[in-house]
Parts: C-alpha cells; sequence; structure tokens
C-alpha cells in the first residue's frame, strides 16, 4: 500500500470502521429467526425452545472467551494459541487460593487480577520484543504455540491433570415453562453478553477505545499520529488477559468439573467465534459465538450430536469464503 | 483478422475509482500514442497512483474501461495484463529483497518453460535453452543500468536509487510493450537519472516501447516528455504536448489548487 | 565374529553382570514393572489414578513378599503414552531400556497395536492394555496379550440383564443408550443393542456425544426424551461428571433408571460427579466370589495412599500388576519371554485360588512352581488363548450413599 | 547403559524421519511460498486412510495403493486450496485449521472409514517384506531390530524428497515461489499466475503430507483419527522453526534434533511424580519454542541477514 493511498485511505473513507455495522447486524437477524421459525414447524415449539437456550449458553461460553482473543488477534495481529490456556491459569488460580482457604468468588476475583498481571508481563517478555523484531505473523504463532504449552503443562505440573470437581452448585437450574436452564450457565450467558457489549462500547465511545482501534488498523500510523501506543497496547492485555480468566472460572464453574486441558480444547471454537465474528471486533465476538452456539445445538435436532464439533467449523469455512473478513468484516479487502 | 492497430496503444475512457465513500478518481479520460514518452503530471493526491493502480489491475475501476491495443483490460487479473507487456514499477519500489540481483531480474523472464512443472520434468532442454536466454538477456540490461557487478549481491542491500535501476531494468526484462512508471527519478541521483532517461529513450527508438511515467521534476517533463497528461482531484485536466501544456493557464490552477474547470 | 558382533557381545555381558539384565540367580528376583500412563495429551486425565493404581499393587505386593518370605522385590519405571500411538511406542521401547520385564497399559486400544506390532510380540514382552475394542483381537499377539478388562460382548450381556433385573421383561420396554464417541462406548453399545432387541426390546438412540464440548444439555434431552424405561449411559467419569449434571438439569430423569458400564465402577463415587447423577444406579463389573472383600481391601489402600480419587478402571491395573508379579515368582526370572510364559499358570481354572487378600500364600505357592488361580479385585481373569478374560461371571452392583454396594452376581455367557 | 538402548533409537529415527517428511511439504509452503498451512495433518489423515482403506476395502496391492493415496491427498490439497488461498495469510492459516479437524472428525464418525474401530490390516504385504529384509541386516547388527527396514525405507524416502525439492527449488519454478513469498504484488506485476502457484505449492505439500502418513501408517500398523490431530501439525512447525526456514536440509535436521531431543528426555529421571515429569517434557519443549522465537528465529541453518531484509 503506497504512501499515498495510505493515507489517502486513512483521511478518506476507510478510518476505523464504526463498531455496528447496520446492516450486517440486522441481516444476520432476520436469517436467525427466520431459521427458527422453519425448525418449530418442523420439530416443534419445545424442542426448538430448549435447544434455542442450550445454543445460547454455549454462545455465552464462546463470546466470553473469544472477546479477549479478537481484541488481541485484532490490535496486535497475534494468533493467540495460549488465549485458551489463560482460561485455564485463571480457573487453577481460583482453585488454588481457594485451596489456600480464600471463598470461591473472591478467589476468582483475585485470580483475574492475577491472570490479568500474567498476560501484561508475557507482553513484556515475549510480544514487545517480537514486535520490536518486526517478526512475521508466523513467528509470533509459534511463540504462542510454545507458549501455551508452557503454560498449560505448569498448571499440569503444580495441579496434576487428574480432573478436579470445582465445587459449585452445577445442578440449581431455572426453569421458562417447559425450558430450563442451569442458573450457573444463565450467569455465562449473561456476562457473557454484557462483557462483550461493555468491551464494544469501550472500543467506540472512549477515547482510550478509539486508540485500540487506530492500534487495530495501522500500528505505524497510529504511532505517527501521536497515539500513545503501549499504554493501549497495556490495556489490551489487562483486559484480554482479565476476560480469560472469567470466562475460565465461569466456565469450570458451570461445567462443574475440568482438567489442565479444558482451556486449550475450547480454543478452536473461541477462534470459530472471534473470526466469524470478523476480527477485532467485540460484537463479532458475540455474534460469532451466538451463531455457532445456535447451528451446532439446531442441529442436534436433525443429526447425532457427535457431528456437533464438524457443524462449528464447517460454519467457520463456509462464512469465511463468502464474507472473508467475517460477518462484521465487511467486503473482501486486499491483504 | 489481425488486429486493428489503433493510433494510442492505451486509452482510459471516463475511469471512476471510489473508495469507501470518496471518489479518488472522477471519470479521468485519456490517451498513449503508441511509441510516445508520455508525462502524468499533477498535484499530490490527484490520483495518479491510483491511474497506474488501475491500469495494472492492481485494482478494479468502480466504472469506465482501459483498452490496451484496442482490448479492454480493465476486468483482468494483474499478471493477464503483464504477459499482454503491460509493466510497472511501484512509488515504494518493491525489489525481491533476499533475493540476489540477477535472481530478481530472472523472476522478470515471461512465459519461461522452468516455470512450470511438467516442463521442468520433460521438457529439460527447452528450459536449459530458455534460462540461458534469460541469464544473456539480464546481463544485457544489468550493464545497461551499471549493476553489473552488483550480480550476486542481495538486492535488499542495495541502495534506493540502484534498486530503482534494478525494479525497472526488471520490468524490461519482459520486452513489453507499454512501461507505467511510478516517479522513476526519485532517490537517483542526476547522473544516473540522466543514463536511465537516455535509456528509456533508446528502448523507445530501437524497440518502439511506449512509456508512460509520472514525474514531478518539470525540466524532465518539458524536456524528455513528448506528451502531457494533468491531472488534478482525480480528473484529467489537460493533456498535450509540453510546449502547449507550458502555457495553459488550467496546468496553473491545477498546482495553485484552484477550481479549474475540466477539461 | 566380525569386530562389530564381539563389541555387542561384550556390550551384552556387561550389562548382565551389573544386573540390569534378566537375572535367573537362585538367590533373588528385582523384578521392573514398566508403567505406560497417558500423563499428558487428551486423555491426560486417566494417567494420575493408573500411576496410583499400579504403584499401591506394587507396595502391596512387596509387603505381601516381604511378609511371606518370598524373595522378589518390585520396582516400576513410568513413560508417557500421551495419548498418540507414536509416543506411545517410542514410551515402550523406553520402558524396555530401563529395564522393564511387562508393560502395564496403555489406555486406548491403537496405542496397545501399535506397541503390540511394533515392539511387544516380537519380544515376548507381556502387554495388559486397559482398551477393550475388539480390534485389539485381530492381531496375532502370540500369548503376549492379556487383558483383566471384561470384552465388550460379555459385558454387553450383563448390561442387558441388568437392565432386566431392573424393568423385567424387555418386550415393550424402551431402552434410551448414550456413549462417549470413542471405541469403548461404541463396541458396547452396538453389542448391547443387539443383546437389548434380541430380547424384544426397543431402542432408543444411540446418542453420541463429544467430551470436548462445552454443554452436554441438548445430549442429555434426548436420553430422557419418551420418558425412557431405563437408560445406559457409557462413559468415562471425566464426561459423566458433566453429563450427568445435565441429565438432571433436564427435570425428569431419575438415576434409579441408570446402568454404567465398568468405566464408571468406584468403590467411592469420585467427588466431582454429583450425587444425584448416579445415587440408586446400577452398573455392572466384573465379579467373582470374593469381589466385596477384595474391592474393601482395594479401596483401603486407595484411601490409605492418598493422592488423586478414583477414576476409570484403576482395579484393572491393580490385577494386572499383581499377576506381573505372580508370573515373575512363578518363573523365578525377570526374564520378559519367562514371565510372559508363566502368566496363564497363575491364572489357571482349577488351580488353587487366591486373592489380593491371601497375596503372600499365593506369591510362596507360585514360587514353590505350583499354578494358582490367582482372582482379582476387578474379578477372575482365566485368560483365553486371545489374552481375554474366560470368566463371565458379572457383578451388578447399585450406588448407596456414594458407596458401591454389590447385590447380585450373574453370569453374561447364559 | 539404558539410555544407549538401539532398538529405542532405531523407533525414534523413524518418527524422526516421518516428521522429516512432513516438514518439508511446510517448508515448502512457509519457508518457499509464504502460505501458512495448518491443515498439514489433515492432508496426512487423507493420504494415510486412502492407502489403508484401498489395501483392505477394495483389496489393493500396497505398491498401488500407495500412489494412488498421494494422488488422493493432492486432490485435497487442490480442492481445499481453490477457495481458501485468495484469503489472508492468518484467515487461511485458521480455515486450514478447520479443515484438518474437519477430516479428523469425519474419518471418526463416518462408517466408512471404520469411525472409532479406525483401519487395520493394511500393512500384510509390508510386515511379510520386513521379515524378509530383516535377516539381511545381520552385518549391520539390525537384525534385531524391529522397526531397522523400516527406519531405512523412511529416510531413504526422506532423502528422495530433500533432492527432489532441492531441485525444484532449484529451477525457475523455485525461483518463482520465492518471489511469491518476497512479495505477492510485485511478481504478479511480473506476470506470474500467483494463485496457480501457491496451489501448486499446497497440492506439493499434500503430496508430502501424504507419504509422511504412508510410514506413519506402517509405524503404528493401526489407522485411528486421533493419530492426526492438530498437536502433529504443531510439533511440526516446531522442528520448521528449529530447522529454519530457509532449508530442506533445514527442516529435516530439525525433525532430527527435536524428535531426539524429546523422546531423549524420557531418560531425565528426576524425585518427581510420573505425571510431573511428563508435565516437564512438555514445558521443556514450549520453552525451546518461545526461546527460539526470540533469539534465533532464523533456527539452526537459516541466515539471520536473509531474514533481517525481509523484515
Amino acid at each position: 500500500m503506497t504512501i499515498e493511498e495510505g493515507i489517502g485511505a486513512g483521511a478518506q473513507g476507510r478510518a476505523p470502521r464504526p463498531p455496528i455495522e447496520i446492516p450486517a447486524a440486522a441481516w444476520l437477524a432476520l436469517t436467525l429467526v427466520f431459521v427458527a421459525v422453519c425448525l418449530v414447524v418442523a420439530r416443534g415449539p419445545v424442542a426448538v425452545g430448549q435447544t434455542t437456550l442450550n445454543g445460547l449458553i454455549a454462545a455465552g461460553y464462546f463470546s466470553l472467551g473469544a472477546v479477549g482473543l479478537t481484541l488481541v488477534f485484532g490490535t496486535l495481529r497475534i494468533i493467540n494459541f495460549a488465549h485458551g490456556d489463560l482460561l485455564t491459569l485463571g480457573a487453577y488460580l481460583t482453585f488454588g487460593l481457594n485451596a489456600m482457604g480464600a471463598p470461591f468468588w473472591p478467589a476468582a476475583a483475585v485470580a483475574i487480577a492475577l491472570t490479568a498481571l500474567i498476560a501484561l508481563s508475557l507482553d513484556y517478555v515475549i510480544w514487545a520484543p517480537l514486535r520490536r523484531a518486526r517478526t512475521s505473523t508466523l513467528q509470533a504463532m509459534l511463540a504462542a504455540i510454545g507458549l501455551a504449552m508452557v503454560i498449560r503443562f505448569t498448571v499440569q505440573f503444580f495441579a496434576g491433570s487428574q480432573v478436579r470437581g470445582v465445587g459449585q452448585d452445577v445442578l440449581s437450574s431455572i426453569n421458562i415453562g417447559p425450558l430450563h436452564l442451569g442458573s450457573l450457565q444463565a450467569l455465562v450467558l449473561v456476562v457473557g453478553v454484557v462483557a462483550s457489549t461493555l468491551v464494544g462500547l469501550g472500543l467506540a465511545f472512549t477515547r482510550l477505545g478509539k486508540q485500540i482501534r487506530a492500534l487495530s488498523d495501522n500500528m505505524a500510523l497510529a504511532e505517527v499520529a501521536g497515539i500513545d501506543t503501549a499504554r493501549a497496547i497495556r490495556v489490551v492485555w489487562i483486559v484480554a488477559g482479565g476476560l480469560a480468566a472469567l470466562a475460565g472460572i465461569l466456565f469450570a464453574a458451570a461445567v462443574g468439573s475440568v482438567n489442565p486441558n479444558f482451556g486449550f480444547f475450547t480454543l478452536l471454537s473461541l477462534f470459530t467465534a472471534a473470526v466469524l465474528g470478523g476480527i477485532g471486533n467485540a460484537y463479532g465476538a458475540l455474534v460469532g459465538g451466538l451463531v455457532i452456539g445456535l447451528a451446532q445445538e439446531w442441529s442436534t435436532l436433525f443429526v447425532n450430536p457427535r457431528w456437533k464439533p464438524v457443524v462449528g467449523f464447517a460454519i467457520l469455512i463456509v462464512v469465511l469464503l463468502v464474507l472473508p473478513r467475517g460477518i462484521f468484516g465487511g467486503s473482501r479487502e486486499r491483504s | 483478422m489481425k488486429a486493428r492497430t489503433h493510433p494510442a496503444l492505451l486509452s482510459v475512457e471516463a475511469v471512476v475509482k471510489r473508495f469507501g465513500g470518496v471518489a479518488a478518481l472522477r471519470s479521468a479520460t485519456f490517451a498513449v500514442a503508441r511509441g510516445s514518452i508520455t508525462a502524468l503530471i499533477g498535484p499530490n493526491g490527484a490520483g495518479k497512483t491510483t491511474m497506474l493502480d488501475l491500469i495494472s489491475g492492481y485494482d478494479r475501476p468502480s466504472s469506465g474501461a482501459i483498452r490496451f491495443d484496442g482490448r479492454r483490460i480493465d476486468g483482468l487479473a494483474t499478471h493477464r495484463i503483464a504477459r499482454k507487456g503491460v509493466v510497472r514499477t511501484f512509488q515504494l519500489t518493491r525489489v525481491f529483497a533476499a533475493m540476489s540481483v540477477r535472481d530478481n531480474m530472472l523472476v522478470g523472464a515471461q512465459k519461461h518453460p522452468g516455470e512450470r512443472l511438467h516442463q521442468i520434468a520433460f521438457g529439460r532442454a527447452a528450459v536449459r535453452h530458455a534460462e540461458a536466454e534469460a541469464l544473456e538477456r539480464a546481463e544485457r540490461l544489468l550493464s545497461a543500468f551499471a549493476l553489473s557487478d552488483k550480480g550476486d549481491h542481495y538486492a535488499g542491500a542495495l541502495s534506493g536509487g540502484q534498486r530503482k535501476l534494478l525494479e525497472l531494468a526488471r520490468a524490461l526484462m519482459a520486452a513489453p510493450r507499454l512501461v507505467l512508471l511510478d516517479e522513476p527519478m526519485a532517490g537517483v541521483n542526476r547522473a544516473l537519472g540522466r543514463r536511465l532517461l537516455d535509456e528509456v529513450e533508446r528502448l523507445r527508438r530501437e524497440q518502439g516501447m511506449t512509456f508512460l511515467f509520472i514525474e514531478h521534476d518539470m525540466d524532465v517533463v518539458m524536456t524528455r516528455a513528448d506528451q502531457v497528461v494533468v491531472m488534478a482531484e482525480g480528473a484529467v485536466v489537460a493533456a498535450g504536448p509540453p510546449s502547449i501544456i507550458r502555457r495553459d493557464p488550467r496546468v496553473l490552477d491545477a498546482y495553485l489548487g484552484r477550481k479549474a474547470n475540466a477539461a | 565374529m566380525n569386530r562389530r558382533q564381539s563389541l555387542l557381545a561384550a556390550v551384552a555381558v556387561a550389562t548382565v553382570a551389573l544386573g540390569w539384565g534378566p537375572v535367573r540367580a537362585e538367590d533373588g528376583v528385582t523384578l521392573t514393572i514398566g508403567k505406560l500412563l497417558e500423563l499428558t495429551g487428551p486423555l491426560s486425565e486417566n494417567g494420575p489414578s493408573q500411576d496410583k493404581a499400579i504403584t499401591i499393587a506394587v507396595d502391596y505386593a512387596n509387603q505381601a513378599a516381604a511378609a511371606a518370605g518370598v524373595p522378589i522385590k518390585v520396582s516400576a519405571v513410568s513413560a508417557d503414552a500421551q495419548g498418540d500411538p507414536q509416543a506411545a511406542l517410542s514410551a515402550a521401547r523406553a520402558l524396555v531400556a530401563k529395564g522393564a520385564s511387562a508393560i502395564i497399559g496403555p489406555s486406548i486400544t491403537p496405542e496397545s497395536i501399535a506397541i503390540a506390532n511394533g515392539l511387544t510380540i516380537q519380544k515376548r514382552i507381556s502387554l495388559w492394555p486397559v482398551g477393550t475394542s475388539t480390534r485389539l483381537r485381530t492381531i496375532k499377539d502370540e500369548g503376549t496379550i492379556f487383558r483383566t478388562v471384561p470384552p465388550d460382548s460379555l459385558q454387553a450381556y450383563a448390561l442387558a440383564a441388568a437392565v432386566v433385573d431392573k424393568v423385567g421383561d424387555p418386550k415393550g420396554k424402551l431402552l434410551s443408550i448414550a456413549y462417549r464417541n470413542e471405541p469403548y462406548g461404541e463396541g458396547l453399545a452396538k453389542d448391547l443393542k443387539a443383546a437389548w432387541t434380541a430380547k424384544g426390546g426397543t431402542i432408543q438412540g444411540p446418542v453420541v456425544f463429544d467430551p470436548a464440548q462445552a454443554t452436554f444439555d441438548s445430549e442429555a434431552q434426548q436420553v430422557v426424551d419418551h420418558n425412557p424405561d431405563a437408560y445406559v449411559v457409557i462413559d468415562y467419569p471425566d464426561t459423566f461428571a458433566k453429563f450427568g449434571a445435565s441429565l438432571v438439569r433436564t427435570g425428569n430423569y431419575d438415576a434409579a433408571k441408570l446402568v454404567v458400564p465398568d468405566a464408571l465402577a468406584f468403590s467411592t463415587v469420585p467427588g466431582n460427579i454429583p450425587p444425584p447423577a448416579l445415587e440408586g444406579a446400577r452398573g455392572t463389573r466384573g465379579g467373582s466370589d470374593i469381589s466385596t472383600d477384595a474391592y474393601k481391601l482395594f479401596d483401603q489402600l486407595w484411601q490409605k495412599a492418598g493422592g488423586v480419587e478414583h477414576f476409570a478402571l484403576d482395579a484393572n491395573s491393580f490385577d494386572s500388576t499383581t499377576l506381573v508379579v505372580l508370573a515373575a515368582a512363578a518363573a523365578h526370572s525377570t526374564d520378559p519371554a519367562a514371565l510372559t510364559a508363566k502368566i496363564r499358570d497363575v491364572a489357571k481354572p482349577g488351580a488353587p485360588k487366591f486373592g489380593p487378600t491371601t497375596l503372600g500364600e499365593a506369591l510362596k505357592a507360585a514360587w514353590s512352581g505350583k499354578p494358582i488361580d490367582y482372582v482379582g479385585v476387578a474379578g477372575a481373569f482365566e485368560f483365553a488363548d486371545n489374552g481375554d478374560p474366560t470368566i463371565s461371571r458379572f457383578d451388578i452392583y447399585e450406588y448407596k450413599g456414594g458407596k458401591l454396594d454389590v447385590i447380585k452376581q450373574i453370569d453374561a455367557a447364559k | 547403559m539404558t539410555f544407549l538402548n538401539l532398538d529405542f533409537w532405531i523407533g525414534v529415527g523413524v518418527i524422526a524421519g516421518i516428521y522429516g517428511i512432513f516438514v518439508l511439504g511446510l517448508q515448502l509452503n512457509v519457508g518457499f511460498t509464504g502460505i501458512i498451512n495448518l491443515g498439514q495433518a489433515g492432508f496426512m489423515a487423507i493420504g494415510a486412510y486412502a492407502m489403508g482403506m484401498l489395501v483392505v476395502d477394495a483389496g489393493w496391492p500396497m505398491a498401488l495403493a500407495f500412489p494412488a493415496a498421494v494422488g488422493v491427498a493432492v486432490g485435497a490439497g487442490l480442492l481445499v486450496g481453490l477457495p481458501t488461498l485468495r484469503l489472508r495469510a492468518d484467515y487461511f492459516g485458521i480455515v486450514t485449521i478447520a479443515f484438518s479437524e474437519i477430516v479428523r472428525y469425519v474419518l471418526q464418525n463416518a462408517s466408512f472409514a471404520g469411525g472409532n474401530q479406525g483401519v487395520i490390516g493394511y500393512d500384510a504385504e509390508w510386515r511379510a517384506f520386513q521379515s524378509w529384509v530383516s535377516p539381511h541386516l545381520k552385518p549391520l547388527g539390525l537384525d534385531r531390530a524391529t522397526q531397522a527396514p523400516l527406519l531405512i525405507a523412511v529416510w531413504a524416502m526422506l532423502f528422495l524428497c530433500v533432492c527432489g525439492l532441492k531441485a525444484l527449488q532449484a529451477s525457475p519454478w523455485g525461483r518463482a515461489l520465492r518471489a511469491i513469498r518476497e512479495d505477492e504484488d510485485a511478481a504478479a506485476a511480473l506476470g506470474k499466475n500467483v494463485f496457480a502457484f501457491k496451489l501448486q505449492s499446497l497440492g506439493l505439500a499434500a503430496a508430502l503430507a501424504a507419504i509422511a502418513g504412508f510410514f506413519l501408517a506402517l509405524n503404528v500398523t493401526y489407522l485411528y483419527p486421533s493419530e492426526f490431530d492438530l498437536s502433529f501439525t504443531f510439533f511440526g512447525y516446531a522442528a520448521l522453526l528449529l530447522g529454519g526456514f530457509a532449508s530442506y536440509a533445514g527442516a529435516a535436521l530439525g525433525a532430527v534434533v527435536l524428535c531426539a531431543l524429546t523422546e531423549g528426555l524420557r531418560f531425565l529421571d528426576l524425585p518427581l511424580s510420573s505425571g510431573q515429569v511428563g508435565s516437564l517434557r512438555m514445558i521443556l519443549v514450549g520453552l525451546m519454542l518461545v526461546g527460539l522465537s526470540l533469539y534465533r528465529p532464523e533456527g539452526l541453518l537459516g541466515n539471520r541477514s536473509e531474514m533481517q531484509l525481509r523484515a
């Protein structure tokens, strides 16, 4: 991209994209409603209602986990394979503090702060040097794969690989007529929606948010324009690390029992949600999570649930081919 | 039916290009005569580089047509247009930094059998022959641009000026019919600049090549170009031989930014 | 002998002299057992409990041998199979390199087949896999593979019998089947479906769920739909902790209607499985006439050792280890091939019976060369020629107050 | 000495050779064309399963099934590349991950590929050949080693592939590929059909993955979906990074060093529980990956100057 085009593009039309693409969101909502109606006709309201609720819960897990991932990926161009293990780190720090006598939720709050701090210090130790050496996306990806192993197996070194009960009440559920959802699951859903919306609003309307979005569009340009990129990057890592820990803790509490692999196993679903929604877009993570969650749960109405994981991946490929920048990413754009 | 040889090798007809909401090009129209050296001038942001991008297929026009030798090329992919004999250099020179200067040149060779897997396996003689021919052509061009001693150096290790010369020499490897140059003189010292322009004139004289180049240095434009196209704010405001353009009031307005009435 | 062969011979002599190689001396036997565990990778939740089960068996055998005056000392070396057949093959070789005379584990069939074909069959090293897939029987193991886990075909009959015992005549009765997407579940579900429909019952499902999912609510709903007369869920403890909670949350799940196979048989239910998911449920497990007190002893040893809770099929690893010790005692040697040859002599049908509570006498009898029939915690073995246990006796147990209580024994062959 | 066990190190040599061939494909894609192919394990699965099913279900001789399986994998490579190679590099990487996971789940759930029961019995001809060859290895003292013939076969194929790829890389085709890696747009402006070259590169990488899959199938004698999960691709990239992004020989060396390192660590006996030793092994591999990316991104054989020019 030549300088003239760069400045031209920056100034003329492609200012950092407004957070919500009104048409895309409306178009998507319509499709989902339409599909839901067809399903009700085919499989009856209760079955569809319940699977929709299950889909929303899955959407809560995916979007809460994907917000931090999409923020880092969008802003710093890092395919952070270690993000899943930040979820595990948050959960196991909570177990550690809990075992030392702290009650569960206060321990969780401390664990979230600790994980955010660790994510931040990892930026100093690994990501900042890589940025300074201007290494390729592939180099950063390999460092992320290595970091993922270091975090996962350090947790396993101390906590052991056996399955561990989290001890929260996974049985209590809320009944809406014939439908039901676990109360902890409802918490995950609410926190997932709230977190991605808050981050979305923060990106859109706060000064810091605009700086972070400028960062994601063109780091060099942002620096030239006088943005304190170091501070913006610090905030990105604190938010991403904290949200990852929150997601990990709620996931473990709602699921009820985990082992150190759980963060890594959900990573691909988080990627799918982030990429589907459009990288760097917090609402995208919510929408991406919603699309996959609903599609996977709805698929169980027609196909044996053994195919659920394939549904998620198939949707990712199809949407990426049609909208190469994800649902909110907008149309084709030169790499 | 032999292709009718149009008077104009390249004709740009009412080309518009919008980025998001803003029009970088507002219906530009001009022609480049066969065998001519045409300069494309105008203030920054006039859309000159965008025009080069559209002609070379790096980007697509929003509307309008671009014809080369009578046939439309504005929908074709870059490599298809290049194979028709339209090559370009970039404003920020783009050499293959981690490859040797000689390899950079050899990549420029066209229709090289060695680039097709089945030829490597079954057409080994043709490959050797084409490679020898390409090597000989590369050496000739390198010496014409005073780069023959740099053959084995990394292209990335060359100075800014030398890189520009390499990029041009590489473009000429393809024996092109139309060469698009994006500020070829930028960063090149005067002596080398003169040598480059002499080489351009020699190629036009000996091989009938046509050149369209973006240039800001007015005395180069006035002495070397036989046609000039003036652009401002995404439109062509004037076109013609340097002697007329020099006196045309619209050119002055274009540079001073006054709202000149379009050509 | 060219130079190369003499060098190899010299190395061989050196190792024997230093006591690392197989020893046939009269004074005593120092047996090394190879633990092939899933310590990292997708199945790493299995590793710690298998490790503990084998370690307990080794310690218990050492105590019993010392008490009975049998000169055999047992130690163990471990290696990580990583849930990947190639890594498992290399891990098995590392165990043999560290002097292991037999290999306990790995926990999935692909790894067992890779190790058998790549190493243990040719070197006649006994392999004690936990996997139950029928594929393991298609390879010619030349008597080197032994399984203390009952084959799917037998356990499927036991499961069907357990359900009949609960709901009575299968005609017109709806059985809902669900299993975790892997060989263990698939094999058992197929045979159970055949057994149940053969008795006139009808089947719902099988619902197959992928262990790495975030939620299992839709799958759980399908299991309890149409209010079936009974459900069979074939799963491992880690996923069942999540799946069980989803079942309870459906609102119309009754644990008393649930029947589970031996992978979910624990003397005390692990803490992470919500009690309402299993309380009152029934299950099947390899049985013998000393089941109850053998299991009590195993549970005492397990609780006394501390550390991880029960997981799947840990009693089977305990028995495999004990049988290897007995075979080494019978063979007076730690040479893998000699040990392998004696395994059937320590589980010979009709020979005097011994169990975990009488391990000292069993070791003495084995050391003196007399054939014995060792009955383990997970049932009697008496290996068929393909290494599967022939005994078709199964315990039907019920969970009361989070404890496993054997309520009945049946013979699945009939 | 338990550490110098011949059988063990022959086994490690076989695994290193399989990874070597697998990584050559990655080197061609990443090192020489600039496409981040994270679906290599998927192509390997397609190659291995195609061979297995052709022998077991269709009764083909292995000598025919193997080349046919490579062809199937190349076809899969082209089919995947056609719609996706125009995506941005990191998006293409993620799509290829999705592809390789879909392949794994289909193999596990579809009945045609044996599902959870896998595929077995395809290696009868090879085992016959192996038992015929073993005695002839007596002069080398390898007659008792279980996998010696496989070791020789794998490394012969690896050597062949390295030579073939080196010749390709020196050809104008290879030069065009490197130009595309340096600057796609400049290469296109010189008349190179960038998309076609990338597709050929991906197809060739799929062929190499299939060859690696063939030898993996012979090594483990039983095809099962979890043998081809993402960790295989990640481990391959670790070997590639270790070897350096500049040469095929470097890629093969990276595979050998990494396998020798990780398998050698099995003899680490520390006063820790077996679970902790297992975790420690993986932590060390992870630290190596991070360390290499930070302090020696060009790996063992790559040259730093070339990388700096490119930055």
